[in-house]
């Protein structure tokens, strides 16, 4: 993509990307929350999370933080290294 | 939601103001949408014998619903806590809930 | 989320938010059509439903319809305990 | 869809029409894309040793679609009818198809 | 859905249309690419894809693809004849 | 994405441009999501006894996005190559990353 953008094209079109990331970060966010629940819990014996439920929780919300995170480099590399070769954008 | 949005900022415009609030009421749908299946998908056995929720779906609808929200509350205190780690020690303060 | 709102702001925010609702609903309605289409219509040796696999619809719409109106107002009560603990909002 | 739009509602602006013809035509590649991906999960076998549909796979998918559509039809009666009950009693008319 | 829209709503709610369809192809692109990654790419002991993992991929999308096609030109019969019996229009 | 957009049309306007870039962010976003939900899936035990990556972990996580992006381009590849040969027989040049 090899667009010119004015500057106004350009305030524009940054505030529309803050607010997609904006969204995108929620629904990450939302992601992790889901998926650490459905996987840490399940036990529905009692109505408030037991300790067992509540340590499984937080070591899967760091560690899939962690992965996201390695993924998140391991892609701009890459997608940097396309980049280089002179193929697509992808940024 | 303070510690995802305005924090500081200075005064909001008409348009901002209503991103905003937009955006919070589709996280309170996507966090109902998201304790929706997750509550149905561990509470309902999928041979559908009957169309009425039984005592003990009931119950574990109840308390699912209950720890979904305990889950996201402790999230978000997490998620607060290391944020305040990261600038440098001083905690987060205030639960937020539905996202 | 303490924001004040003058008329217009207020009008154009609610058919804003109206439209979401709408469209939120239509996706909870396919997402329960789709669920019970997955659960219950397994069998294509013929092309139309078959009186089993129909009840088995009937009762998987009604019990997940149930099901989601009770969790609405579970969600609604613990939102509102949070609210009333000055947690924050969520609504 | 008039179930859920309109129904005795004055005349709508253009951009009313507008947001309705577009959220009817979500609605439509909606519908398309979950019968897509359920037929696909339950008529196409995983391994993958072969790119071309089978005659057992393509009356699988055909008929699968079929039922998808014929699902969809029971569903929207149904809901008009639980609707109308509520109302009080008449039932609704007339199919909706696509969601 | 029987509405009229005169030159200027038409003009507008095409070009509203032909961005939601394009919005619709990238991501029945991407659901192909992630099904068919999750169903062939399940070797990590090397960084690239083996050949036994492309050709799994290869055939995976050409059935995938020709499945879609084939669902499509049924879900258009299927919306005709409903259109035709005077039912809803789906389109 | 010169295979989906553009491609011969005369001069965009400043919506479309705009248009144009919101939607490669997008579909740049979706994708990183995807190899995100999919490689965390593959590379991830799912009974968490520990908060760290581990080696076999995050070499798995490594390989697994390599293959994500090596898969991306062979698909973009066949899909400019079908579509060439739909054409009538040139084949599509330049890769296309990202989607």
């Amino acid at each position: 993509m090899n667009m010119n953008f004015n500057d106004t094209e350009q305030r524009e079109l940054n505030s529309r990307l803050e607010r997609k990331q904006m969204r995108e970060m929620l629904t990450t966010y939302q992601n992790l929350l889901q998926g650490c629940f459905d996987e840490c819990i399940n036990d529905f014996s009692t109505k408030s999370i037991q300790s067992r439920e509540e340590g499984c929780l937080m070591r899967c919300l760091d560690k899939r933080q962690k992965a996201s995170e390695r993924l998140t480099a391991r892609f701009q590399e890459l997608n940097q290294q396309m980049a280089d070769k002179g193929g697509a954008p992808g940024q | 939601m303070s510690f995802l949005f305005g924090g500081g900022r200075p005064q909001p415009s008409s348009a901002e103001k209503i991103a905003q609030a937009e955006m919070e009421f589709e996280m309170v749908m996507d966090a109902f949408s998201r304790l929706n299946s997750s509550c149905t998908r561990k509470c309902l056995p999928t041979d559908y014998r009957e169309g009425e929720l039984n005592k003990a779906e009931s119950v574990c609808l109840d308390r699912c619903a209950a720890k979904f929200v305990e889950v996201s509350l402790k999230v978000s205190e997490k998620f607060q806590q290391d944020a305040a780690n990261a600038r440098g020690g001083q905690a987060g303060s205030g639960g937020m809930f539905g996202m």
